[in-house]
C-alpha cells in the first residue's frame, strides 16, 4: 500500500464519519421533542460532521492553497456555528419559548 | 497599534487565501489590508491593549486541543442520545455564575459551552452569568463543576 | 376644351382677408366699433377679391394656387373654377350683408362674448371660401372640418344648457358622419384613384369595381351631412338654438351650402356625371332624396316655431340641389348649381326676418305673429317675397330653379320626380303662405295689444341696421329671378364637357 | 443531468418552492426561500456555473433574505388567508373599519384564471422544449456558435483565465455596465421611496 | 466516493427540510435552515472535488459567512421586531 | 492623454454610445452635484437631454446620409461583442424620444418642485435620467440581451418615479406595474433564452441570419410567442393593459407625460423591431399567423381603449385609456405589414408622442395651478388658463384626427395602408375610434370653454385675471402643440424617414 | 442589544475578515469565480451584519448617508468613466487596450505588454467600480428598508 | 418518447419551478408572496439558461492547464445580470410594500382594492394651488 492509497482510506473513513454525524444530526433535528433540544444536534453534531468532511478533503488534497482555505472554513465554522446556535436559543428565550420537560407532548 | 496589527493580520489572511504573487496582486493585498484596517481595526481589536490581546490569543491556542477533545465527547454523547430508541434526554435550564469580565472571555466560554457536551448557551450576560440549556443532567453537572470556566478565566488573565 | 389655368395667390388672398380679420378682431376686443369695422372691412375686401376673379373664370379660366404638400398625395392646394366661384361669390357677398345684420342683432340683443362671435364668424368665412376654392378633396375636407369647428362656438353661443345641447348634437352629427363616412370615402377614393385632385369629368372612372364605387358614393353621401339629407338632418333643427345671424349663416351661406357644394364636387369632379350614370345608382339616390324633400316639407308644416319651420324648409330645399345633381340631366344639374345661389339669397332673407322679429318683439312662434305685418312692413314684405322664391313663384329666384329642375325630369324621362316636385311645391306653399297671411291679415294677440297700450316705449320699430340687409337680400332674390344669366353662365361653365 | 444527485437536488428545490408559496407565515416563507436559494447555488455548482453560484450564495441567501426580513419587520408577518368557520382567528388584528365585515372568497377568479394561465404557459414552454437539443449536447447551436469563439479566443484576446470574467468585463462589458446601472437604479428607487425627511 | 457522500447529505437535507416546513415555531425553521446551510456548504465543497476543480471553496466560505449573518438578522428580528 | 484631433474624431464616431452614456453620467452626477443647489438637478437633466437630443439628431443625419451605423462596444466584432445598430428606423425613434424627453424636462422644473419633496429632487432627476437613458438604450441596441438589460433599467426607474405620486394609489399603481412588468420582462428573457438555445447567438443581425432555416422549430415558435406576450405586456396591448391606467393617473405630472410620450411607444417599437428585423416578414406573415392575431388584438385595443375612455371622469385616466387605444394603432399598422401601413405605424410613434406628451403636460399645468384632475371641475378653465387650454384643444383635435394635425397623418397612412392591403374592413375600426375620441375629448373641450366656472375653480382666489401656468410650462406645451400642427401640415419630412424605415423593416 | 455580548464580539471579530475576503473576491475576479459584484455584496453584507449587531445609529456613524450616496454614483462613474476614457483615447467604448495610449502602438513585446496591462487594469478598474456600487447600494437599500425610525 | 423524456426532463423541472413562482405572482393576494413568487420564477429562468451552458464532459469555464472542454461561459454572464435584476426588483418591490403598508395598513391586494374603492377619485393634493392662485 502506497502513501496515496492510505490517504484515500483515511479520506474515506473521515468522509463516512462526517456523513454519519450529519445523518445523526438530521435525525436529531427531526426527532428531538422541542426547539431547545434540537439545538444540540444542530449546533454540535452538524458542525462536527461538516468539519470531518472538510478535513477529509484536506487530506485528499494534500498540502495546497485549497487546504489552507479548507482550514479557514473549518475555523470559521467553529466560530460562527455556536454563535448562531446561541443566537437562536437567545431568540427563542426572548420570545418566551419554554423548554420541553420530560413527559410532555412532543412539539 | 491595533491598526498595524490588523493590517498585518489582514495581509496574512489575504496571502493565505490568495497565494498569488503578481505585482498587481501584492499591491492589491497591501491596499486592501490597509483599507480594511482603516475602517475596521477597532472591531478586530476593541481592546486598547493590543499586547494583552496577543497574549490571550496564545493562551487560546493552548486551550483549543482540550476544547476539540470535549467536542468529540459531546458528539459521541449526542449520537448515543439521538439514536437510542427511547430518546434518553431530560432537557432543563441551568444558571451558572463566573467571574469573567471581558467580552472576549464571555464569548469564548459561551461558544465553548455550546460546542461541548449537551449544553447550549441561551444567555450570556455582561456580569459573567450564563443561562444554559442542558439536554440531560450529566452534561449539566459537568458544566457546573467549573473546569471550563477556570480554563477560560486563565485565557482572560487578570490584566483586564 | 382645356381650361386655361394661371398660377396665382389670389384665392389665397381671398381667404387671408378674413383670416387676418380674425386677428384684428381679436386684438380690438376692447373697442366694439373698431372691431366691427374690421369685420366689415375684411368682408368687403374679401368680396372685392372674389369679384376680381369673376371675369377670368367666366372666360373659362382657372386660378390655381398650390400651397404645399403635406405628404405625397395630400396637397394643400386651391383652385378657382366656375363651380367654386358660384359658391364663393354668394358666400362673400352674404358675409357683408350678414355682418351688418349681426352687428344690429348682437347689439339689440345685448349678447355676451361678441368678440368670440365675430372671430368665429370670420374663421368660418375663411374656411368657407377654402371649401369653395379647394383644389382637391383633402383641402376641401380640411376646410369642411374647420367650418364645423369654427361654427361650434357660434351655435352654442348662449352657453346655456339648451344651447350646449344643440351645439353638441350639431357637432356629433357633422363631425361623426364626416369622420366615419366621408373620411372613409376619401381613403377609398385615394386608394382607387391615387389622387384626390378634382378634375373635370371625375377621377374615379375605370378605377374600381362597380360595388366599390357604389360604396364610395354612398359613403360620400352619408358623410356630407352638412347637406342636410335625411336621416342625418337632425342637426339642423337642433342648431336653431344659435343666434339668428348664425342660423342665417348656417342655413343660407356657409354650412349647408358647403355641404351641397361638396356633394356637387363629388358628383362633378370626383365621380363625374358619366361614371355616375354608368353606375346606375343615381336614380335610387334621387328617389331617396325625393323622400327627404317630401318628408321635410311635411314636418315643416307641423312646426309652430318659425326658425324650426325654416330649418325643415332648408332640409327640403337642399334636397333640390342634391336631387338636381344626381339626376344627371343637363338641366337638372344646372338647376342644382344655380339653386345654391337662389336658395341662399331667399333663405337668408327669411332668417333675417325671423331674427328681426325676435330682436324687436322677442317672438319665436308663428302663432304669435298675428298682425305683425303692420308693425314691421318692410320685414314682412321681404319675408313674403322670399317665401315666393321658396315656393317657386315667378319672378323670384326659386322659380328658375324649379323650372330647370322640371325640365331636367323631362330630360331624364322621370315623371315620378316631376310629380314629387309639384307636390313639394304645394307643400311649400302650404307652410309658407299662412305665415304671410297671418302677418298681414291675422289678429294681434290680446296680450300684445294690451301691453302696447300700457307702455309707450315698448312700441315696435324696425331697426335700420337689420332692415336694410334683409331688404337688400330680398331685392337680390327678385333680381336673380329676373336676370338669372350670371349664375346660369357660371353653371354652364361648370357643366361644359 | 440524469444522475440521482441532480434529481434529488431538483426535488428538494421543488419542495422548497411549493412550501415557500403555500406557507401562511411570511417569515417562514422567507426562511424556506432562503434554503431554496442555498440549494439553488448547489445546483449551479453542479452545472459548473461557479460565478452564478457565487452570486446566488451572496445575494439569494444573504441580501434577499435580509431585505425580506427588513420589509417584514415594517409590515405584517402573516398572510391573510381564507378561513372556514371556527378556524383560528387571524393573528393580524383587523383595524380598518372598511375591512371589518370583508371576507375573502374561497375560490377567487384570480386563483382559477391564474391557474389556467400558469398551466397554459407551462404547456407552451414544454412544447418549446421539444425541438431543443438534449442536455449537455456538445453539438447544440448554443455551444457551437458564439460560445466556442469565447472559449477559443477568450484567453488569448482578453488575457483573463476566467472566461466568465472575460465575457462579462470585456466582450459584454457594456451589458455589465447596464447591470451596474440596474443596481444603482434600485438604490435610487429605494431612496426615493423610503428616505425620511431630515430633521431640521 | 464524494458523489455518494453528496447524495447522503442531500438526503439528510431533505430530512431537515421536514423540520423547516413543519416548524412548529419559527425558531425551529431557522434552526433547520441553518442546518441545511451547513449541508449546502459541504455540498459545494464536495462539488469541487467531484469535478476535480477546487474553485468552489470561496463559495463555500462565503456561504458559511452569509448563513451566519442571516441567522443573526433573524435573531434580531425575533427579539426586537426590527432590524435597525 | 492627448486631446488631439483623434479625440474629436473618435468622440464623433462614438455618438451612438455617447447618446446613452451622457444621460447616464448625468444621472450619476445628479445626486452628487445637487447638494450644491436644489435646482442644479434640473439644469443637469436639461443639459443632458439636450445634448442627447443633439447627438441623436446628428446620428439621424449620419444615417440618412450614409446608411446604417454600427457601433461595436469595446471594438469586439458583433456576434461576440455588443453592437449598437442605428438604422433609419431606430435613428428616427431615437431622435423622437430624445426630443420629447428634452421638452418634457424643460417643462418640468416647477412641476417637479411642487410635487416632489425637496430633498428627494436630486434622486428624482437621477431616476428620471435613468429612465430616459434606458429608453434610448432600448431603441438603438443591436443585442437582444442588452435590450433586456435596458428594459429593466427603464422599468426599475419607472417604478420609483411612479411611486412618487402624491396619492397613495400611486404606490399600488407602481406595484402592479412592477409585477406585470416583471412578468413581461421575464417572458422576454425566456424568449431570448429559447432563441439562444436554438441559435447560439444574441446579436439581432446574427439571429436574423441564423433563424430562417429553423423557423419551424417549436423552440423558435415558443420563443417568438413569449417575446411577443412579454412585449405586449410592456406596451399595454389591450387585455394586458391593466397596469397602465393607474400608472398614468397617479404618477407625478412630469412622469405621466414622459411615460405616455415614450415608454409604451418604445415597447411598440421593440415589437416591430423583433417581428421584422430579428424575425422576418415571412415568418410573421406565413410561418406563424401572428399578424392575424395582432390585427384582431389591435382592433380590440383601439375600440376598447376608446370605449373605456368615454366613461372616465378623471382626465388623466381618460388620457391613459386613450393611450391604450392609440397603442392599438401602432400595432395595427405593424400587423398589416405593408409599407404604407407600417409608415402609419411608425409615424404614429412620433405623432402620438407629441400629442399625448403635450396633453399630459397640459394636465400637469392644470394640476400645478389648481390641483384639478376631474373633468367636471375643469369647467370654465378656458378663460383662466387660455394658452394651456388652447394647447389642449389642439391636442384634442389631433387625437380626433383633424386633417391639419398630426393625428390625421397617422390615420391617413394606416387607413390607406389597410385599404391597400385589401383590409378595408379595418378602416371602420379606425373611424369609429376617431368618433369615440371626438366624443370624450370634445366633452372636455366643451366644459372647458362653454360652461361657467366650476364650484371648484370659484373657490380659488382672483377670478378676474387669467392664471396661466408658469412661463416655462406654457411655452413648452405650446411648442409641442405647434408641432402637432406643423407636422400635420408639413409631414413630408418625418413621413419620408418613416417610409424609409418601413421599407427597411419589411426588407425591401 | 446591549446584552448580546457573544453576537457582538463574534461579529466584531469576523467583520474585518469578511471585508478583506470581499476585497479578495473583487481582486481575483479574473482568475477565479467572483468579481466586483460578488465582492461588493459580501462587503455590503459585512456592514449589514454590523448594523444588525450594533444598531442603525452606530452603523450610520461608521458609514454615513452622504458617503453611501456618493459611492453609489462614484462606482458607476468609475465604470462608465473608464469606458469614456477609452473613447477619449481614440478607441471604442470600453476598449480597454486603448488605455495603453501610445505605449500600445507598434508590434514589439513591449507594446504587447502595455496592451495586456491596459486590458488588465481596465477590467480591474471596472470590477472595482462594480464592487463600489454594489456594496454601497446594498448598504443603502438595507439602511433605508430596515430603518424604522419614523414608523409607528 | 423515452428519449425525449430523458433528454429534456430537466427542462421540465425548471418549467415546473417557474410555474410555481408564476402562479404565486399572479394568483396570490399577499404582496410579499408575489415577490417571493417572482424570485422563484426568476430562478427558474436562470436555471434554464445555466443548464444550456452545460456540455457533457465540460468543466468550469476557467482556463486551466488540463484543458477543456469548457462549459459555455455566456449564459453564466447573462444570468449574473438576471440575478442582479432580480435582487434589484425585489429591493424596489419591498420598499414599495413598506410604503403601501404605511398608507393602507395592509399588504393584501384584494383588501387594498376594497379600501381604494371607498376612496373615490380624489383630487391630487396640490400644496401650492391655493397660495399661487
Ligand atoms: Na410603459
Ligand atoms: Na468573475
Amino acid at each position: 500500500m502506497d502513501h496515496s492509497s492510505i490517504a484515500i482510506i483515511i479520506v474515506g473513513i473521515l468522509l463516512f464519519l462526517g456523513c454519519f454525524l450529519i445523518f445523526v444530526a438530521s435525525v436529531g433535528i427531526v426527532r428531538f421533542p422541542d426547539f431547545y433540544s434540537r439545538l444540540h444536534p444542530a449546533g454540535k453534531t452538524d458542525s462536527m460532521g461538516q468539519a470531518m468532511i472538510l478535513v477529509s478533503l484536506m487530506i485528499y488534497e494534500g498540502f495546497t492553497l485549497a487546504t489552507i482555505k479548507l482550514i479557514i472554513i473549518v475555523l470559521f465554522i467553529f466560530i460562527v456555528n455556536p454563535t448562531a446556535t446561541h443566537a437562536l436559543a437567545n431568540a427563542a428565550h426572548a420570545g418566551g419559548v419554554v423548554p420541553w420537560r420530560k413527559g410532555e407532548k412532543k412539539r | 497599534m491595533s491598526f498595524i496589527l490588523t493590517s498585518i493580520v489582514m495581509f496574512v489572511f489575504w496571502m493565505l487565501i490568495s497565494g498569488e504573487t503578481g505585482v498587481i496582486f501584492i499591491i492589491s493585498a497591501i491596499v486592501a489590508s490597509l483599507f480594511v484596517s482603516f475602517i475596521s481595526h477597532d472591531l478586530l481589536f476593541p481592546n486598547k491593549n493590543t499586547t494583552l490581546s496577543l497574549k490571550r490569543l496564545l493562551r487560546l491556542l493552548k486551550y483549543s486541543p482540550w476544547l476539540v477533545w470535549q467536542i468529540v465527547l459531546a458528539n459521541l454523547d449526542l449520537i448515543y442520545r439521538t439514536l437510542h430508541p427511547s430518546l434518553p434526554i431530560e432537557p432543563h435550564m441551568i444558571e451558572i455564575e463566573t467571574d469573567l469580565k471581558s467580552d472576549t472571555g464571555i464569548t469564548i466560554l459561551a461558544n465553548s459551552i455550546t460546542l461541548t457536551p449537551g449544553t447550549v448557551t441561551v444567555q450570556a450576560r455582561k456580569d459573567g452569568s450564563f443561562l444554559v440549556h442542558a439536554i440531560a443532567h450529566g452534561p449539566a453537572n459537568g458544566l457546573l463543576k467549573g473546569t471550563m470556566q477556570a480554563k477560560i478565566k486563565a485565557i482572560e488573565g487578570d490584566e483586564a | 376644351m382645356e381650361l386655361e389655368a394661371i398660377q396665382s395667390f389670389r384665392p389665397l388672398y381671398a381667404m387671408l382677408a378674413s383670416a387676418i380679420g380674425v386677428l384684428l378682431i381679436g386684438l380690438s376686443w376692447e373697442k366694439p366699433n373698431l372691431r366691427e369695422f374690421w369685420t366689415i372691412l375684411a368682408a368687403v375686401i374679401k368680396f372685392g377679391l372674389v369679384v376680381s376673379m369673376i371675369p377670368f373664370v367666366l372666360a373659362g379660366g382657372v386660378y390655381e394656387c398650390s400651397l404645399f404638400t403635406v405628404v405625397p398625395g395630400l396637397d394643400i392646394a386651391f383652385r378657382v373654377d366656375a363651380l367654386g366661384m358660384v359658391f364663393a361669390i354668394i358666400a362673400s357677398l352674404l358675409w357683408i350683408v350678414t355682418s351688418f345684420y349681426s352687428i344690429g342683432y348682437m347689439r339689440a340683443c345685448n349678447e355676451k362674448n361678441q368678440t368670440r362671435y365675430f372671430m368665429c364668424f370670420a374663421i368660418t368665412m375663411t374656411a368657407t371660401i377654402g371649401v369653395a376654392f379647394s383644389a382637391n378633396m383633402f383641402t376641401l375636407f380640411l376646410c369642411y372640418e374647420a367650418i364645423t369647428l369654427a361654427t361650434f362656438p357660434l351655435v352654442g353661443h348662449k352657453m346655456t344648457a339648451v344651447a350646449r345641447r344643440g351645439a353638441r348634437i350639431y357637432m356629433v352629427y357633422l363631425l361623426g358622419t364626416s369622420l366615419a363616412f366621408q373620411l372613409f370615402a376619401i381613403f377609398l377614393t385615394y386608394n382607387a384613384a391615387g389622387t384626390l385632385d378634382f378634375a373635370q369629368g371625375g377621377i374615379l372612372t375605370g378605377t374600381g369595381s362597380t360595388a366599390l364605387l357604389t360604396i364610395i358614393f354612398i359613403l360620400f353621401m352619408a358623410g356630407i351631412t352638412k347637406a342636410g339629407m335625411m336621416p342625418f338632418h337632425n342637426w339642423l333643427p337642433a342648431a336653431m338654438v344659435a343666434p339668428t345671424p348664425v342660423s342665417a349663416l348656417l342655413h343660407a351661406v356657409a354650412v349647408v351650402k358647403a355641404g351641397v357644394f361638396t356633394v356637387l364636387r363629388v358628383v362633378f369632379h370626383i365621380f363625374g356625371p358619366g361614371l355616375l350614370d354608368s353606375l346606375g345608382i343615381s336614380f335610387f339616390a334621387a328617389y331617396f332624396i325625393c323622400f327627404t324633400i317630401v318628408m321635410a316639407s311635411v314636418i315643416a308644416l307641423t312646426k309652430d316655431n318659425l326658425k324650426a319651420r325654416l330649418a325643415y324648409s332648408t332640409v327640403s330645399q337642399l334636397a333640390y340641389i342634391v336631387l338636381g345633381a344626381v339626376m344627371l340631366s343637363p338641366s337638372s344639374m344646372l338647376a342644382a348649381i344655380i339653386h345654391i345661389a337662389n336658395h341662399a339669397f331667399s333663405k337668408i332673407t327669411l332668417f333675417f326676418c325671423a331674427g328681426h322679429i325676435y330682436a324687436v318683439t322677442h317672438k319665436t312662434k308663428i302663432s304669435e305673429l298675428g298682425g305683425i305685418g303692420k308693425k314691421m312692413p318692410w320685414t314682412m314684405v321681404a319675408f313674403f317675397i322670399a317665401s315666393l322664391s321658396m315656393i317657386g313663384v315667378p319672378p323670384v329666384a326659386g322659380f328658375v330653379t324649379k323650372w330647370y329642375l322640371a325640365v331636367g325630369t323631362v330630360e331624364a324621362e322621370n315623371p315620378i320626380i316631376l310629380i314629387v316636385i309639384l307636390v313639394s311645391t304645394m307643400l311649400n306653399a302650404a307652410y309658407f303662405l299662412p305665415i304671410s297671411y297671418k302677418a298681414f291679415f291675422g289678429k294681434e294677440s290680446p296680450e300684445d295689444a294690451g301691453s302696447q297700450q300700457g307702455s309707450g316705449h315698448h312700441k315696435v320699430r324696425e331697426l335700420p341696421m337689420m332692415t336694410i340687409p334683409l331688404v337688400f337680400t330680398a331685392i337680390v332674390s327678385v333680381f336673380i329671378g329676373i336676370y338669372p344669366d350670371f349664375f346660369i353662365s357660371l353653371a354652364q361653365e361648370v357643366l361644359r364637357p | 443531468m440524469i444522475e440521482l444527485l441532480d434529481i434529488l437536488l431538483l426535488l428538494f428545490l421543488v419542495i422548497c418552492a411549493v412550501a415557500a408559496i403555500s406557507m401562511r407565515d411570511l417569515l417562514s416563507s422567507t426562511i424556506v426561500l432562503g434554503s431554496y436559494s442555498l440549494f439553488m447555488a448547489v445546483v449551479w455548482t453542479r452545472l459548473n456555473a461557479v460565478d452564478v453560484a457565487f452570486t446566488e450564495a451572496s445575494v439569494g441567501a444573504g441580501i434577499t433574505t435580509m431585505l425580506m426580513l427588513a420589509a417584514l419587520s415594517r409590515t405584517k408577518r402573516f398572510e391573510f388567508l381564507y378561513r372556514k368557520k371556527g378556524q383560528q382567528e387571524d393573528p393580524n388584528k383587523e383595524t380598518n373599519p372598511l375591512l371589518k365585515n370583508w371576507k375573502r372568497k374561497r375560490f377567487s377568479v384570480t386563483k382559477v384564471s391564474g391557474l389556467i394561465v400558469v398551466l397554459l404557459t407551462g404547456a407552451i414552454l414544454i412544447y418549446g422544449t421539444m425541438d431543443m437539443p438534449d442536455f449537455g449536447d456538445p453539438n447544440s447551436p448554443s455551444y457551437t456558435h458564439v460560445a466556442t469563439m469565447y472559449i477559443e479566443r477568450g484567453q488569448p484576446e482578453v488575457n483573463v483565465p476566467n472566461l466568465v470574467t472575460a465575457v462579462l468585463a470585456s466582450y459584454r462589458g457594456y451589458d455589465t455596465l447596464g447591470e451596474t446601472i440596474v443596481i444603482f437604479t434600485a438604490g435610487i428607487g429605494v431612496i426615493l421611496m423610503l428616505r425620511k425627511r431630515k430633521k431640521t | 466516493m464524494f458523489y455518494w457522500a453528496a447524495i447522503i447529505i442531500i438526503l439528510c437535507a431533505m430530512l431537515v427540510l421536514y423540520r423547516a416546513i413543519k416548524g412548529p415555531i419559527i425558531c425551529d425553521r431557522v434552526l433547520a435552515i441553518n442546518a441545511i446551510g451547513t449541508k449546502a456548504v459541504i455540498l459545494i465543497a464536495l462539488s469541487g472535488y467531484i469535478f476535480e476543480r477546487p474553485h468552489f471553496l470561496d463559495i463555500a466560505l462565503t456561504y458559511a459567512l452569509i448563513n451566519f449573518i442571516a441567522t443573526i438578522a433573524f435573531q434580531k428580528y425575533r427579539e426586537m421586531g426590527r432590524l435597525d | 492623454m492627448s486631446f488631439g484631433p483623434t479625440t474629436f474624431i473618435s468622440a464623433a464616431g462614438s455618438t451612438p454610445v455617447l447618446v446613452i452614456v451622457i444621460p447616464l453620467l448625468a444621472a450619476m452626477l445628479a445626486p452628487i452635484v445637487s447638494r450644491i443647489h436644489r435646482s442644479v438637478g434640473w439644469y443637469l437633466a436639461t443639459t443632458a437631454t439636450f445634448i442627447a437630443f443633439l447627438l441623436s439628431l446628428s446620428l439621424l443625419y449620419t444615417v440618412i446620409d450614409g446608411g446604417t451605423v454600427s457601433y461595436r462596444m469595446g471594438s469586439w466584432a458583433p456576434p461576440m461583442g455588443i453592437e449598437y445598430v442605428v438604422s433609419y428606423f431606430n435613428g428616427f425613434v431615437l431622435a423622437v424620444i430624445a426630443f420629447i424627453s428634452f421638452i418634457i424636462t424643460l417643462y418640468g422644473k416647477k412641476s417637479v418642485e411642487q410635487e416632489i419633496p425637496e430633498q428627494k429632487i436630486p434622486f428624482f432627476y437621477s431616476a428620471y435620467l435613468l429612465f430616459i437613458a434606458g429608453i434610448m438604450g432600448i431603441v438603438i441596441t443591436g443585442d437582444i440581451f442588452n435590450l433586456y438589460v435596458f428594459v429593466e433599467i427603464t422599468a426599475l426607474s419607472g417604478y420609483a418615479l411612479i411611486a412618487m405620486g402624491k396619492d397613495r394609489k400611486a404606490l399600488m399603481a407602481s406595484y402592479n406595474y412592477l409585477i406585470l412588468g416583471t412578468i413581461g420582462a421575464t417572458f422576454l428573457v425566456l424568449g431570448i433564452g429559447y432563441l439562444y438555445i436554438a441559435t447560439g447567438t444574441l446579436n439581432m443581425n446574427d439571429l436574423m441570419q441564423r433563424l430562417p432555416e429553423i423557423y419551424d422549430s417549436t423552440t423558435v415558435i415558443t420563443a417568438f410567442a413569449f417575446i411577443m406576450v412579454g412585449l405586449c405586456l410592456k406596451l399595454a396591448l389591450f387585455p394586458l393593459h391593466i397596469w397602465l391606467p393607474n400608472v398614468y393617473t397617479y404618477s407625478p405630472s412630469i412622469v405621466s407625460a414622459l411615460m405616455a410620450a415614450t415608454s409604451t411607444k418604445v415597447m411598440a417599437f421593440v415589437l416591430l423591431r423583433i417581428m421584422f428585423t430579428v424575425f422576418t416578414p415571412e415568418f410573421v406573415l406565413e410561418v406563424v399567423p401572428v399578424t392575424k392575431i395582432l390585427i384582431v388584438m389591435s382592433c380590440v385595443a383601439i375600440i376598447m381603449g376608446s370605449l373605456i375612455a368615454l366613461g372616465q371622469t378623471n382626465i388623466k385616466r381618460m388620457l391613459a385609456y386613450s393611450s391604450i387605444g392609440q397603442i392599438g394603432y401602432i400595432t395595427l399598422g405593424a400587423a398589416i405589414a405593408t409599407e404604407t401601413a407600417m409608415t402609419g405605424s411608425l409615424i404614429h410613434i412620433l405623432n402620438h408622442a407629441l400629442m399625448k406628451g403635450m396633453l399630459f403636460m397640459v394636465v400637469g399645468a392644470v394640476v400645478y395651478k389648481t390641483g384639478i384632475v376631474n373633468i367636471k371641475d375643469m369647467e370654465g378653465l378656458g378663460k383662466r388658463m387660455p394658452w394651456t387650454m388652447a394647447a389642449f384643444t389642439i391636442g384634442a383635435m389631433s387625437m380626433i384626427g383633424f386633417p391639419f394635425t398630426v393625428g390625421f397623418i397617422s390615420k391617413w397612412y394606416l387607413a390607406t395602408g389597410a385599404i391597400g392591403a385589401g383590409m378595408w374592413y379595418l378602416v371602420p375600426v379606425l373611424l369609429v375610434s376617431s368618433i369615440m375620441t371626438a366624443f370624450y375629448f370634445w366633452r372636455v373641450v366643451e366644459s372647458v370653454y362653454f360652461k361657467g366656472r366650476s364650484a371648484r375653480i370659484d373657490t380659488l382666489k382672483s377670478p378676474h385675471h387669467s392664471d396661466e401656468a408658469p412661463f416655462g410650462m406654457v411655452v413648452t406645451t405650446l411648442f409641442l402643440a405647434g408641432l402637432c400642427i406643423y407636422f400635420g401640415l408639413w409631414a413630408s419630412g418625418p413621413v419620408e424617414v418613416a417610409k424609409n424605415a418601413a421599407a427597411f423593416l419589411l426588407g425591401s | 442589544m446591549s446584552e448580546h455580548i457573544v453576537i457582538k464580539r463574534v461579529s466584531n471579530f469576523i467583520i474585518p475578515f469578511i471585508q478583506l475576503f470581499s476585497l479578495y473576491v473583487i481582486a481575483h475576479g479574473d482568475i477565479s469565480p467572483g468579481g466586483g459584484f460578488q465582492g461588493g455584496v459580501i462587503f455590503g453584507a459585512s456592514i449589514i451584519l454590523y448594523v444588525i449587531a450594533f444598531g442603525m445609529k452606530d452603523g450610520r456613524t461608521r458609514i454615513s448617508e452622504i458617503l453611501t450616496d456618493f459611492m453609489n454614483s462614484i462606482g458607476v462613474l468609475l465604470f462608465a468613466g473608464i469606458g469614456l476614457a477609452c473613447v477619449i483615447m481614440g478607441g471604442a467604448y470600453l476598449e480597454y487596450t486603448k488605455l495603453a495610449g501610445s505605449a500600445g502602438e507598434g508590434h514589439g513585446s513591449h507594446a504587447e505588454h502595455a496592451l495586456h496591462l491596459a486590458g488588465h487594469l481596465g477590467i480591474y478598474g471596472i470590477e472595482i467600480g462594480i464592487g463600489i456600487v454594489v456594496a454601497s447600494v446594498m448598504i443603502t437599500i438595507f439602511f433605508e428598508t430596515a430603518n424604522t425610525q419614523d414608523d409607528d | 418518447m423515452i428519449e425525449i423524456i430523458l433528454g429534456k426532463y430537466n427542462y421540465w423541472i425548471y418549467i415546473a419551478l417557474m410555474m410555481i413562482g408564476f402562479y404565486a405572482m399572479i394568483a396570490k393576494e399577499n404582496l410579499v408572496k408575489k415577490i417571493l413568487g417572482m424570485n422563484i420564477f426568476q430562478t427558474g429562468v436562470i436555471l434554464l439558461y445555466v443548464s444550456i451552458s452545460k456540455v457533457s464532459g465540460g468543466t468550469v469555464p476557467i482556463i486551466w492547464d488540463k484543458g477543456g472542454p469548457y462549459d459555455n461561459p455566456l449564459p453564466h454572464v447573462l444570468m449574473l445580470t438576471a440575478i442582479v435584476v432580480s435582487v434589484s426588483t425585489t429591493a424596489v418591490a419591498l420598499a414599495l410594500i413598506v410604503r403601501i403598508y404605511k398608507s393602507y395598513g395592509t399588504i393584501e391586494d384584494d383588501q387594498i382594492v376594497v379600501i381604494n374603492s371607498h376612496d373615490g377619485d380624489k383630487e391630487i393634493p396640490s400644496e401650492k394651488a391655493s397660495t399661487i392662485i
